[in-house]
């Protein structure tokens, strides 16, 4: 198996996809020629034309609304939007019909498309390009919302979302796209859009977390394990909606206490619906209030300060300790 | 040539073929076989009819609000009886009458328009997309449909409607752009029925027409009288042709008349005056059509009669009809349905809870 | 007094602060000549003329970022966009402008405008006529979310967003619009941005809604009186963000236990944030999980069956009935 | 008349006066004193040297990513040096050149690109906006500001500037609409040079120029040679004159060149080549524009060596300063100013959350 970063992980996903399926498209400003501005799209105008990998005008609402009616016509288009901050421009595209048109067509049209775009902040970047606001396609009736934490389960997502008859928003936490390997088998791997999974099992305390948040997340369950013998179950959620919460009220009902981790800001957030399943399935078990660790109520300041701004390890290992602290 | 005017093809024409008192101009006389004919002036009759049908219906209160086309007949028409069976119509608000004609069931429509979902589904055996709310966004739609085609190499094309307020909003501008920067088969079909809701035209934009915003892209724009159908229909052949042939899209703008309100729940007289109005029925895109059938022998008024009584009689027959559905339909938990191809687990927690509550008020009734 | 319907009461609103500063302007589609489709602008450009009463084209993005460019000049913009459902065209304007404008010149600029929108269901009308998706506002770092619930709270939660110098999103209920006068006095009211009010007092049981979830809401509370000799405690949010979490902590920290209502979607909505917030101030009050009682996680449906999608007071009863239970 | 050319206003000239090897049509030549011809001069070659600077920084790690101006410098001065005190400008993010003439400090500009978001703050004694960096929206953010001037009464102007592509986004077609629907006094400046990243213009829309784009709205639209600062300076004079006197808005599209890379993320070898470079370098805005001082006897080599040398030392005093500035500033939690015009409850709550954690965290690195 060779090791790769996310970025070579996800171009994989799409050489392997587009291999099989020429319905396949990719289409977004930058894709092409350039092969996308994080090169995502590496070798990909090279080896199948500029027919199915397209570099388009600067429209993002031009980019969605026609990656619906490609969606519609019976093919598989994967839009890319060049960082998730400019996904606003083409919100009605994908609330008003993406996530509308099975409905209003009572079943007889699907709008199959994947929406990738990098999100999130810890690269140093300009405004608008280190945002995480996931719950608002997380809220939105018809949009599935996916986000990967590494390497091996991006491809694996990637290729599920590409395969879904529904809308997927994909989300890649930039911050991870280069900062570490791992060993993603040749063959094809798919893992189930809807599904979180646990990726370290503990008896003491919950923490649930998501994209780039889940390293931090597993270094303070290590810290918190070797400095104070504690022993956290981590979930990565993966799918933020349509949310199964099930995973994750079975952990609280067994470590009575949690810990949720998200960068978007923590008012209205991702966070609260987390906490408000675990109160609503897991109650009677829980032994402290749930704790979150998130950004703030602001807009994420320029990178001089980002790294004040976003939840780390340390953060996450404090709130820990406060939740276990309830007696 | 240091100040010196670029050469730009920034020829827009007007087309007119049948005036207002139904003058032909014989030169331009489309060649259309008598049924043809025929058969275009039955469906704009029934239109205008259908539409006078579901305000009574609306004033009953047996139907909600609806978007009237009367007056637009020709504008709609002239341009939907070009598409194939393999074509995609892809509609706003205000096409009832084109959709009509590319198969939807009447019946089905009325459903809409009392409220149950059921009643958006397109026929089973037409692309056409459902009804579009959001004012401009479904342009880009046909885009995408229409990239489809040239991928898969058809010859078929992507038509979509909108009005003159659509041309304001973002999502026109970046359909036009797309379709051209990729020599697309859409063919944008403007019905310029002069208001939006209560903006007239004049305000919508200072350009002098709206076919000259094609300029802006490097594709072809017409301006035509949209109250007569030869035009419409010539000027969309037209573009239908270099659609097929892959010379990409073409703006067609149809200048025609909104008679009704923009919904039942628009009054035009807080707008408008009735003298504008008036002015507008002279130039009826039905009654010049009639003129020119009747000169050409095709048409008398006891055909018309007799059209009207079986038109009436069409329409009753779906009013009862999609009573008989609404009775059929409408089971709430349907709701659930087509949110996703599957339920989710909270959907299915969700439409449980839902059940429930159904029942339980259902044995309240019953034991109450 | 005269009584007043809640359009009257908004229009009021209107008159009077026009008069009062000529920096007050109103544009919007068809607020002019046609006085809204709702009528709320009546009178208005009659009396002062299209130079402060403005028909736009239409084009939401252009009405909003016209809007924006009109509070940084210093003038006091009222925006109307038809239908809340509409203002996803204009998401980008709000969430990349608006809402940050203040932070970008670092104190330099400002916004002061008020997007004004009618909201939620209950009026037979056609697709995207009915949605409610104050999350997506709430959510945003920079903009504040309000929602009055009638008439008389209705104009002096305008006259205060007028002056309040951030942009103000103001969710009008249109189910409300004419369902009901109250007195509304001639001189002015203002009530203040940011706060909620207790509108009925109980000791058993804590209601939060707002908007037009009210009045369903009260009448629960009058029939679980009633019926069942519950003193329910019923808080109107108004200021759904910034959220103040203290009343709702300090009525739960009475009752112990709480019940949330309103008709967006349930999954990451409104409800989430208050329950969040309630654990995280009152969890050790807390004598049973709360309820939400909210829309489904689906596209509101066409009016034929709206009526089994949006909360009512018997499911708002049920559901209180439910928490109550809870020994 | 039935099919018929409706008569436009679609004029569309191009315009230069200093061809690239600095040679002058005098006919057309503008009347500029020579002390700010000069003036002009000393600002461009400054923005290109910053930019070099910058990007010397930007390699050495001490700043973030920005966006070079390199080959625009025409473009962009030749245009703002027409704007007043009152006059508003409204940037994308690559006028850093039209932003220092308009008075903003280079070391604070140097602290944005540094991650401070203290550098975005606007200088007091000028209207300008901050950076804008989402393409296209800010065009908006100028129609606003000139409803409010013609509001007033003033005969102020917004100029906002904008790239080729920004052409492309729906907003920049809403802009240019009520812009021309309500006569508002907006110079929309577009810098073409020639690539959007990666996307040529070639590939951005199918009209053969951006200038004929304005012929949608009913206004005036130019095209110019934009590395020409007398061509710059001549239309975008004539622009703003007119809406001074309330004639309303004007397109100006300068077709200039971004010499340097999109910005420092991006490597330009990926997509063009140095062929077509090499070939814009020859058109360079400022050596044709010492060729013009020169022949005018206004300049010479020893001056420009002179200037050169004040402007390195100027540009080195900016970078020392900034460095000053980011010791002073950049307390973690200034995140918390300016998100509203008062602190909230929650935001209240969450600062203190962080104020505690950075004295804690200062505490344990000093006990360790
Ligand atoms: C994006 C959006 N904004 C506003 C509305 C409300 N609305 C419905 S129709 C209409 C006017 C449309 O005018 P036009 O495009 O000329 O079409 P017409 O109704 O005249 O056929 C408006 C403002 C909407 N449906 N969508
Ligand atoms: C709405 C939006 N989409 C995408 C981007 C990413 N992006 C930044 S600059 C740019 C290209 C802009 O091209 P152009 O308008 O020609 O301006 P230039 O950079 O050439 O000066 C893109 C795609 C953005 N900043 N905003
Ligand atoms: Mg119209
Ligand atoms: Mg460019």
């Amino acid at each position: 198996m060779a090791k790769m970063n996310m970025v070579q992980a996800i171009n994989l996903a799409l050489h392997q996809e587009m291999e099989k399926d020429d319905r396949v498209i990719l289409l977004g400003e930058d894709v092409g020629r350039d092969e996308g501005v994080f090169r995502v799209t590496e070798g990909l105008v090279g080896k199948f034309g500029e027919n199915r990998v397209m570099d388009t005008p600067l429209a993002e609402s031009g980019i969605v609304g026609m990656s619906i009616g490609m969606a519609i016509y019976g093919l598989r288009p994967i839009c890319e939007i060049q960082f998730s901050g400019f996904t606003y421009e083409n919100f009605h595209q994908l609330e008003s019909h993406a996530a509308r048109i099975r409905r209003r067509s009572q079943g007889k049209y699907q709008v199959p498309m994947v929406l990738r775009t990098p999100y999130g902040g810890g690269v140093r970047a300009l405004e608008h390009h280190s945002e995480s606001r996931e719950a608002y396609w997380a809220h939105t009736p018809g949009l599935k919302m996916v986000i990967p934490s590494g390497p091996r389960i991006a491809r694996s997502l990637l290729i599920s979302a590409i395969r879904d008859p529904d809308p997927v928003i994909f989300y890649e936490p930039k911050a991870v796209y280069r900062a570490f390997r791992e060993e993603v088998p040749e063959e094809e791997e798919t893992f189930p859009i809807g599904k979180p999974r646990v990726v370290r099992e503990g008896k003491d305390l919950t923490m649930v977390a998501y994209g780039a948040m889940m390293r931090p997340t597993l270094e303070a369950a290590e810290q918190l394990k070797e400095s104070d013998g504690v022993e956290c179950e981590v979930i990565d959620l993966l799918t933020i909606s349509p949310l199964d919460d099930e995973p994750i009220a079975e952990s609280v009902r067994k470590t009575g206490r949690a810990v949720i981790v998200h960068e978007a800001p923590r008012s209205f957030g991702p966070g609260a619906e987390i906490i408000t399943r675990i109160m609503e399935k897991a109650f009677f078990y829980l032994e402290a209030p749930i704790a979150r660790v998130t950004g703030f109520d602001i807009v994420i300041p320029l990178f001089a300060r980002e790294n004040d701004y976003l939840p780390d390890a340390q953060r996450i290992t404090k709130a820990a300790r406060n939740v276990l602290s309830v007696k | 040539m240091p100040r010196t005017e670029i050469d730009l093809p920034c020829r827009v024409e007007r087309l007119s073929i049948l005036d207002e008192h139904g003058e032909l101009d014989q030169s331009l006389e489309p060649d259309i076989p008598d049924d043809f004919l025929l058969k275009m002036h039955r469906a704009m009759l029934s239109g205008r009819r259908f539409d006078e049908r579901l305000l009574n219906l609306q004033r009953q209160g047996r139907i909600g609000t609806f978007a009237p086309i009367s007056g637009q007949e020709a504008a709609q028409l002239g341009a939907a009886v070009h598409l194939r069976r393999d074509d995609w119509m892809v509609p706003c608000f205000r096409e009832s009458l084109a959709e009509t004609w590319r198969g939807k069931d009447p019946a089905s429509a009325l459903l809409y328009f009392a409220g149950y979902d059921e009643g958006g589904r397109p026929e089973d055996d037409r692309n056409d997309l459902p009804i579009a709310v959001p004012v401009g966004s479904q342009t880009l739609h046909a885009v995408g449909l229409a990239w489809g085609m040239k991928y898969r190499e058809k010859d078929s094309v992507a038509m979509t409607f909108f009005g003159d307020g659509a041309t304001s909003e973002g999502d026109f501008h970046e359909a036009m752009n797309f379709a051209g920067v990729f020599t697309l088969p859409v063919i944008f079909v403007c019905q310029n029925n002069q208001w939006a809701i209560s903006v007239p035209r004049s305000k919508q934009t200072r350009s002098k027409t709206l076919a000259q915003k094609a300029i802006a892209y490097g594709i072809p724009g017409i301006q035509v009288d949209g109250n007569d159908i030869l035009a419409v229909y010539t000027a969309v052949g037209e573009a239908v042709d270099r659609a097929r042939k892959g010379e990409g899209p073409t703006l067609i703008e149809c200048e025609t008349y909104r008679i009704m309100m923009h919904t039942t729940a628009d009054d035009p007289k807080r707008y408008r005056s009735e003298d504008e109005v008036n002015e507008w029925k002279k130039k009826d895109p039905i009654v010049r059509y009639q003129t020119y059938l009747k000169n050409k022998g095709l048409l008398t008024d006891k055909d018309i009669e007799g059209i009207e009584e079986e038109i009436k009689a069409e329409i009753q027959t779906a009013v009862e009809h999609s009573e008989k559905m609404m009775k059929d339909s409408g089971d709430p938990l349907d709701m659930f349905l087509h949110t996703f191809q599957e339920l989710t687990p909270a959907l299915e927690e969700q439409k449980e809870e839902l059940s429930r509550e159904l029942s339980e008020r259902r044995q309240e009734a019953d034991h109450g």
